[in-house]
């Protein structure tokens, strides 16, 4: 047949050759197990090896494992047991068993209250639902919302009516900013803005005199011996003149600005709104929920903040500093592509020094230093140090991922928005935030489980989490001292189903981005 | 046409300062200007205040003092003695060499896994997500316990070689011992003559250079390929070997044994060190094997079909084209795990390896009560290093990119 | 003041080691319990009137100082050791001795080790930031012997190492040696070298600077020691504070004079604090004395009375 | 067709611009430009690439600053004052040849976003509105899908609709067509013609000549930064005076 | 033209390909597929996409496997010995729809790398080679640089160049023209009718049907998996015998 091809060129296939089979060798088991373990002989070694180190593998844990005692009430009794059983290794889960609270709650957290803990957990996942699956309804978000205020309920307890108030006065104060930037009409916005205006600018000019005044008192305690201490002492004085020379200008244009954003109302209601936030958490809060409170009291044991640890701990820190870092990210990494080089300048500086460092050098501030940066009298314990100090830190990565989504979005958008006419404010919100936010949901988990993971470095600072917890209470204590493998693959067995489920997800929605992106 | 006033030339408005974008800017700025020095009047403010009421001081004279305590790996000489300030230079080179060996060997087996990843062999494929898995979702901090407990509980104790009936015996003919306090390792003593040998060394490791370069010339110049692997490993060892025979083996090696408590003599490698740098490669490694996979998917399969349509075999394809287009993919975030390695070394803490955090940021701080003095200083030092390797990673990103249109 | 701010908080916040047995300790249900602890719970019975008004914060080494410091804690009580420089340098106040220690050895007996000296080359398991570990450093100076530090956090993970033979000492204050050997599987296998080698008088401390809550700590711990030398124990504690012959008794107990105003307490400020363990020798023996697993003879811990070091100026 | 629609030119000046010049760094992009747009006008601007044609349009939008000379819109100076640029931006509507919807949001949320946000419409109103000029340009089914369910051809006509909703009395167009395939470029264009028939004042920087002769005014012809030529179609398609015009011209009519 | 190349196609056979079969895992991708080769000849094949082209290319080169049948290129089984492999890719060039010409490498050292290791003809005898097919394909000036700095027409020719740098008795081209802008899509066809004239043995998939009038021998049309019709252009395009050619030839002709 195939030399007819060339004497005559023609040729016309009349009839369809039927699909057929592949030949045996080239489907089924056979064929997968010679192309994927025994393709060639440096395949086949490295099977062989992989497979010897499988089996070995299995060989020392097996047993281990399957011999693990679950029941008993120290090591010792462990060990007893395993020794008249003749067994030669096994386990102490038993250690799990004895101080499976410790290990997930802390030991301090009142154990009629784990349902508590628990059903914030799962309130969480439903919370968390709509941020990162699109196709959930949005009307869960008012749920996500809301979820904060409940979450803190749940876990701290105390009254109800306290985070519920909280919510109530924040939705008052975005309805006064509603009600100033658009509801009334403009002449009387223009008294109100005057009135906000003179306060603001006096406040602010006191501030600042009171600021001036303060920096003379730093100077002048820095002294001026020494080497460094001279350039810091005269950098304070700049400073200090700077904040006196300017505090009455500053408070006049800042009180005209306020008053001449009558029209729009856009920077009063701001004002406004923050300045009735303000007054409100200081003198409505407590009397409102206490009210509130002693008419039906809805309360929960209250559980202080020092007494969270184990597992717990980890998925507080965890949630909580990456929820707070979000906002903080976002505002860096718009600083950072601002075109002010004052402002970018401060962001750079921030989010570099901050990736420069480790984290326990920041959680070492938190531990010692941050007690001299505040005020004498303010009173902030140790996991609201933490707290700060971690959020800072996963802000600056944060900013770094949203930056890189910032970055992605074609200028066309910008302009866009430009020529609408929307302002810096409503394109970023309206326009930039939601599609930039978009493109960094991955790189944001990723952050984020870096972040839960690191959460363990507050065992250094003495703090009960879980690992805190091992190496502190449960190998402290008489019956658990030298027990290791049972509580350190427990912890790491946690650790993995969180984190490993959480990169599923994120890398499920990277290729969902990559697949549907319109 | 008329010409009309030039549109700049209005006279100033004080709402100019909100409403003009020449001068917008400038207000913003000057008053985040404000609000900075605002902050930093607060801020120390407070601290003087606070300072003022524990009846502290902010001073750095401490760096001065006497240490007095003992620290148990020293890369400079180091005795209580010593200044707080040299204890931490001290901290600051056992850092840098736990990070360093930490970078290299993250580096390989990272690199290994990474390209086993992709291998064709179904067992080891999955082993190795496995490994990668498994690693990468648990906290550094608990592989570092892990890890060193189980040096300390698996490893024998020195006691352990002792006696009639050691239960435990030492590996290589007696040369290194593996205990749970670190490993002891023969090590090189310069007799008379030892120059020498390291000059033939050094000479044999300069004439692979140049043999290697040789046989590549033959390859550019004649086109005949001289295999180089066996000649350079020959190189490498023959003529020391032979140099050694001689000269009557003027470089001796001081074996470990164990005398008193421990083993005496050569090397040691604390347990601490062997932990830590362990944990830290094993981690890292993880993150590094996903690098390179991606490194190495991100270079498309045409290139090496096009590479294999010219007849290359799949050796000299990885060689020639795979890797060199991959190493521009990994070498960037290759960089920034090298440095998630210098700042997770910080962790040293948990198992008493003596780095910078444990000198400086531990017993001095403890010692002296310098707590704010140590910490800056502790930043600091890890921001120069932080920021020296991103500097040399931005001069090698730059000078690796691709040429564009 | 300090005072103030534990009144409205209405719970003392106190250091204490994360876990040293017999001194301070979280049980199997997650309360302290130790012979710092008892520190802690009666001067939270002096101040607020109720020795479970504690919150009781688990230091380390590392953190005790800074924790105190910075106001997270109001009382450290901590096995801590007075020294010159804790007290004036680090601006600390410490308000008394509530036991008398001295650095030891811990070695396994296998070893056949008879004395410190002995120890040449060793390797050291040492608490970081501690007193032990300058000693340390001196005494091996001094005896120009070497030795190889293994610097740990914690007492529980010295112990491990120590255990594990990845140290062949390990040295602390006797007290804590004597009280962490108790807890081994087979205490007898371990011997404490003759030598101490240095004084640790250990006390509770307060920051620098708030005279009064230094008084109230102190005063409180010398009631516990007052009461031991005139006999006021729990058992009695009651029939006592009906009022008694002895004046002093009677000022302690508040049914005479104005102590407890004085100080800006109750009057019954120290029946309150000896109601919650009883007085200094109740709260010895129950925590590390002879009859715990501890085992601690009281030695220079015992009553000035008696030939020991524990004697408290007198409430007058 | 070309008479009814020169009736529409009132006497009123939409655009007057006056000797502005325009630098990118050290490139002198736009050099003495004078230009005088009536109210009503509708102008086609062309010329080669790199001609300066879009940055005209563009800084007429303030979506680029000029350095010398003056551009006033509808009566409002275009200065830096950003009270000005915020009064000029919702006077003018722009069309982009890559459209720049916003694809996180529906078609009809594009279309409401800037009514209500910045003229602060309620937003039922705004949708009305937003429906009436999807109609218009043909596309009211598709409120509710995301642009990047449309054509090219849908999109660039939301595009229009989007800025007709906020009611301009300008509207710039920037190569609507270039980015489109053929069929899609005639739904686009008979959606412009349309627009100029109601007497909408439009400057449209495009190649598409029929679309010119059809509904322009006057063509202005831009090359290296300045305006070479201006005319009415006819004149400039039959007779151009300038050589560059003319080769210009002939190459792009020889296709 | 078709003339005189039909004079060159000698009697000796080049490829001769016998009964092949190709299955990708279940899926039957060849089906019995017989060709053969003279040499000289200038075949091209077109079929619709997804009928097993490329594939029927890959398998001449050995870039992927066949399962059945026998495939002999210039006297060498092509079978699973690396040797006979080697020695078939060493005969072969290959230029593929997207030139993956090697990024990191310039133009010259992408010509000079197979000859070197894989040839090993020293580097100066290889970059005179390099050059002159350089010079061939016209673009000896770019040489020293990049591919990454080229238009898409010029990496296609280095890429022709490159396979001819390895002296190959046979080329395949895999739509090299598929993914170029118009204007550059005759550059890459000059280049490949040069090379036609000069007699080298070429299997070309490609939908220029103009190319395959001017150049191919024989045209061959695939569908399913299968050689459903080959002939000479000729007769191929005006006379198409099987009905789905006829279909397709009405599909991509009537463009
Ligand atoms: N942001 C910028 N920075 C520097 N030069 C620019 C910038 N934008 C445009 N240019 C230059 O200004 C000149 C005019 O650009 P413009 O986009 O206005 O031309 P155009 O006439 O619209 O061309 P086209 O028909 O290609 O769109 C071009 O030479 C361009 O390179
Ligand atoms: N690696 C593969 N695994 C499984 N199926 C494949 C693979 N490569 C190609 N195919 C399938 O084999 C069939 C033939 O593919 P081939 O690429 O040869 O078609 P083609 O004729 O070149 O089409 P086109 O004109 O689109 O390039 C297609 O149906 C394709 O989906
Ligand atoms: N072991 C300890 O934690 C305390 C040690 C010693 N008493 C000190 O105060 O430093
Ligand atoms: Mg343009
Ligand atoms: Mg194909």
């Amino acid at each position: 047949m195939s030399d007819t091809h060339a004497q005559t060129v023609a040729f016309v296939r009349e009839t369809e050759i039927p699909q057929s089979p592949p030949p045996a060798l080239e489907a089924g088991a056979v064929k997968w197990v010679r192309e994927n373990l025994f393709s060639g002989i440096f395949n086949t070694v490295l099977t062989l090896l992989a497979l010897y180190v499988v089996v070995r593998f299995a060989i020392f844990v097996f047993p281990w494992f399957y011999n693990g005692v679950w029941e008993a009430s120290s090591r010792k009794e462990c060990l007893d047991i395993l020794r008249e059983a003749g067994k030669g290794t096994g386990a102490c889960f038993a250690v799990l068993v004895d101080r499976w609270d410790h290990l997930v709650f802390g030991f301090k957290y009142p154990q009629d209250g784990y349902w508590r803990i628990l059903l914030a957990f799962l309130l969480l996942i439903v919370a968390a639902g709509p941020a990162l699956f699109s196709s959930l309804p949005r009307r869960m978000l008012l749920f996500t919302a809301f979820y904060p205020f409940l979450a803190f309920w749940l876990v701290w307890g105390g009254s109800l009516w306290l985070p519920l108030t909280i919510l109530g006065l924040i939705i008052a104060t975005m309805l006064v900013f509603r009600l100033i930037s658009s509801q009334i009409p403009v002449n009387i916005r223009q008294i109100v803005s005057g009135v906000i205006g003179v306060i603001c600018g006096a406040g602010l000019a006191y501030l600042l005199f009171i600021g001036a005044q303060e920096l003379v008192f730093i100077a002048n305690s820095v002294g001026t011996e020494g080497m460094i201490a001279p350039i810091a002492y005269g950098v304070f004085w700049i400073m200090a003149i700077f904040a006196f020379v300017f505090c009455v200008p500053m408070g006049i244009f800042v009180g005209y600005a306020i008053y001449n954003s009558y029209e729009d109302g856009g920077l009063v209601s701001i004002v406004a709104s923050l300045l009735f936030g303000y007054l409100a958490f200081v003198y409505l809060l407590s009397p409102i929920w206490m009210a509130l409170n002693s008419i039906i009291p809805i309360e929960l044991q209250a559980v202080a903040s020092r007494d969270m640890g184990g597992f717990m701990l980890n998925m507080l820190l965890g949630t909580i500093c990456v929820s707070l870092s979000i906002p903080l990210g976002i505002l860096l990494a718009l600083g950072r592509q601002s075109p002010m080089p004052l402002i970018k300048g401060v962001c750079v500086v921030f989010i570099e020094f901050i990736r420069g460092v480790p984290l326990i050098t920041l959680l070492f501030v938190a531990n010692v230093m941050l007690a001299y940066f505040l005020p004498p009298e303010s009173n902030f314990d140790l996991i609201l140090r933490v707290i700060i100090m971690i959020t800072l830190f996963s802000s600056a990565y944060i900013a770094e991922v949203i930056r890189g989504g910032l970055a992605a979005l074609p200028k066309g958008q910008y302009e866009a928005a430009d020529s609408l006419g929307l302002d810096y404010g409503q394109a970023t919100r309206l326009i930039i935030l939601p599609q930039a936010l978009k493109i960094s949901i991955p790189g944001i988990v990723n952050v984020a489980v870096g972040l839960f993971k690191d959460t363990t470095l507050v065992s250094i600072i003495s703090m009960f989490d879980l690992v805190g917890m091992i190496r502190g209470p449960i190998q402290n204590s008489t019956e658990w001292t030298s027990v290791y493998w049972e509580v350190y693959g427990f912890g790491a067995m946690l650790f993995f189903v969180v984190c490993y489920s959480i990169s599923q997800y994120s890398q499920w929605l990277e290729r969902q981005l990559n697949t549907s992106h319109h | 046409m008329t010409t009309l006033a030039d549109p700049h030339k209005e006279s100033f408005r004080l709402s100019m300062l909100l409403n003009d974008t020449r001068y917008r800017s400038l207000t913003f700025q000057f008053i985040a200007l404000v609000a900075i020095i605002a902050t930093m009047a607060f801020i120390g403010g407070n601290l003087v205040r606070n300072l003022a009421e524990a009846g502290l001081n902010i001073s750095y004279d401490f760096l001065g003092a006497q240490a007095g305590y003992d620290i148990n790996q020293r890369p400079i000489s180091y005795d209580s003695q010593d200044t707080h300030g040299r204890a931490a230079m001290v901290g600051l080179l056992n850092t840098l060499i736990v990070a360093f060996l930490g970078c290299i060997t993250a580096t390989i087996i990272g690199v290994v896994a990474g390209v086993l990843r992709l291998s064709p062999n179904w067992l080891v494929r999955k082993i190795m997500a496995f490994y990668v898995e498994i690693f990468r979702n648990v906290p550094v901090l608990i592989w570092i316990l892990i890890i060193f407990s189980i040096m300390i509980n698996a490893a024998p104790a020195p006691n352990a070689f002792r006696g009639d009936e050691p239960t435990a015996s030492m590996w290589l003919f007696d040369s290194i011992a593996v205990t749970n306090r670190g490993v002891y390792l023969p090590k090189p003593v310069w007799g008379a003559g030892s120059l020498l040998v390291v000059g033939v060394f050094i000479a044999s490791i300069i004439g692979i250079f140049l043999f290697r370069r040789y046989a590549r010339k033959q390859l550019f110049d004649h086109g005949k390929l001289i295999p180089t692997f066996w000649p350079s490993v020959a190189l490498f060892f023959i003529p020391v070997i032979l140099a050694q025979l001689v000269l009557g083996t003027p470089v001796s090696l001081e074996y470990p044994a164990l005398k008193g408590f421990n083993f005496r003599g050569g090397i040691t490698i604390l347990g601490s060190l062997i932990a830590l740098w362990f944990a830290l490669s094993i981690y890292t490694g993880a993150f590094i094997a996903e690098n390179v996979r991606a490194g190495i998917l991100a270079v498309s399969k045409g290139q090496t079909e096009a590479a294999g349509a010219l007849g290359l075999r799949p050796g000299r394809i990885m060689n020639l084209v795979v890797l060199p287009q991959a190493l521009r993919v990994i070498i960037p975030p290759l960089i920034s795990q090298y440095l998630n390695i210098t700042k997770n070394s910080s962790l040293a803490i948990a198992v008493g390896y003596m780095d910078l955090t444990g000198t400086l940021g531990g017993i001095t701080l403890l010692q002296t009560g310098r707590a704010i003095e140590s910490v800056l200083l502790l930043m600091l030092f890890y921001l120069i290093i932080s920021l020296s390797i991103s500097f040399f990673m931005n001069i090698y990103n730059n000078t690796m990119k691709l040429q564009e249109r | 003041a300090t005072l103030d701010e534990v009144k409205a908080r209405g719970k003392l916040n106190c250091g204490v080691t994360t876990g040293v047995p017999g001194f301070a300790e979280p049980d199997a249900s997650g309360v302290w319990q130790g012979f710092d602890v008892a520190v802690c719970r009666a001067v939270a019975a002096a101040v607020l009137g109720d020795g479970n008004a504690v919150e009781f914060v688990p230091t380390t080494g590392k953190t005790r100082f800074t924790a105190l410091a910075s106001g997270e804690i109001d009382l450290l009580a901590r096995n801590t050791t007075w020294t010159f420089s804790r007290d004036v340098d680090l601006k600390f106040e410490f308000i008394g001795v509530n036991y008398y220690d001295g650095q030891g050895f811990m070695v396994p007996k296998e070893l056949g080790v008879a004395s410190a000296k002995d120890l040449d080359g060793a390797t050291v398991c040492i608490q970081t930031g501690t007193t032990t570990e300058l000693n340390l450093a001196d005494f091996f100076r001094a005896n120009s012997i070497s030795y190889e530090p293994v610097p740990i956090e914690t007492g529980a993970e010295a112990v491990q190492q120590y255990i594990a033979g990845a140290c062949d000492v390990y040295t602390t204050d006797a007290s804590a040696l004597a009280a962490q050997r108790a807890n081994f599987e087979d205490p007898s296998a371990h011997v404490l070298l003759p030598e101490i080698i240095s004084k640790e008088p250990l006390g509770p401390l307060v920051r620098h600077g708030d005279n009064e809550w230094a008084d109230i700590s102190r005063w409180t711990l010398n009631a516990l020691i007052a009461a031991e030398e005139l006999g006021v124990t729990s058992v009695n504690l009651e029939e006592l504070s009906a009022g008694t012959e002895n004046p002093e008794i009677n000022r302690l107990l508040g049914t005479e004079g104005e102590l407890g105003s004085m100080l800006g307490l109750d009057a019954g400020w120290a029946k309150a604090a000896l109601g919650v363990a009883g007085n200094y020798g109740e709260i010895f023996e129950q925590n590390i004395g002879a009859a715990t697993p501890i085992g601690l003879a009281r030695g220079l811990n015992a009553q000035w009375t008696d030939g020991g070091l524990i004697y408290s100026p007198p409430f007058r | 067709m070309n008479q009814t629609s020169q009736m529409t030119v009132s006497d009123e000046v939409a655009i007057e611009i006056t000797n502005m010049n325009k630098w990118y760094g050290t490139f002198h992009v736009l050099r003495d430009i004078d230009l005088t747009v009536q109210r009503g006008e509708r102008i086609v601007i062309c010329g080669p690439s790199g001609s300066g044609k879009s940055t005209l349009i563009r800084c007429i939008n303030a979506l680029e600053e000029h350095q010398k000379g003056k551009i006033v819109v509808d009566g409002t100076v275009l200065s830096s004052d950003l009270k000005n640029i915020d009064k000029i931006r919702s006077e003018v509507g722009m069309c982009f040849q890559h459209f720049n919807l916003f694809p996180h949001l529906t078609i009809l949320e594009n279309c409401t976003l800037a009514p209500i946000w910045v003229r602060k419409t309620p937003k039922k109103e705004a949708e009305e509105t937003a429906m009436h000029f999807l109609e218009k340009v043909k596309i009211p089914e598709q409120a509710d899908k995301y642009p990047g369910q449309l054509s090219g051809g849908q999109q660039q006509r939301v595009a229009i609709a989007r800025s007709l909703c906020m009611r301009p009395r300008i509207m710039l167009f920037d190569e609507p067509t270039s980015a489109l395939d053929p069929e899609m470029i005639k739904e686009v264009l008979d959606t412009m013609i349309e627009l100029a028939e109601e007497g909408m004042t439009m400057l449209c920087v495009t190649h598409e000549m029929g679309f010119a002769r059809q509904v322009a005014n006057r063509v202005i012809f831009m090359d290296a930064g300045q305006i070479v030529e201006q005319n009415e179609p006819e004149e400039f398609f039959n007779n151009p005076k300038s050589e560059r015009t003319q080769l210009f011209l002939s190459q792009i009519l020889g296709h």
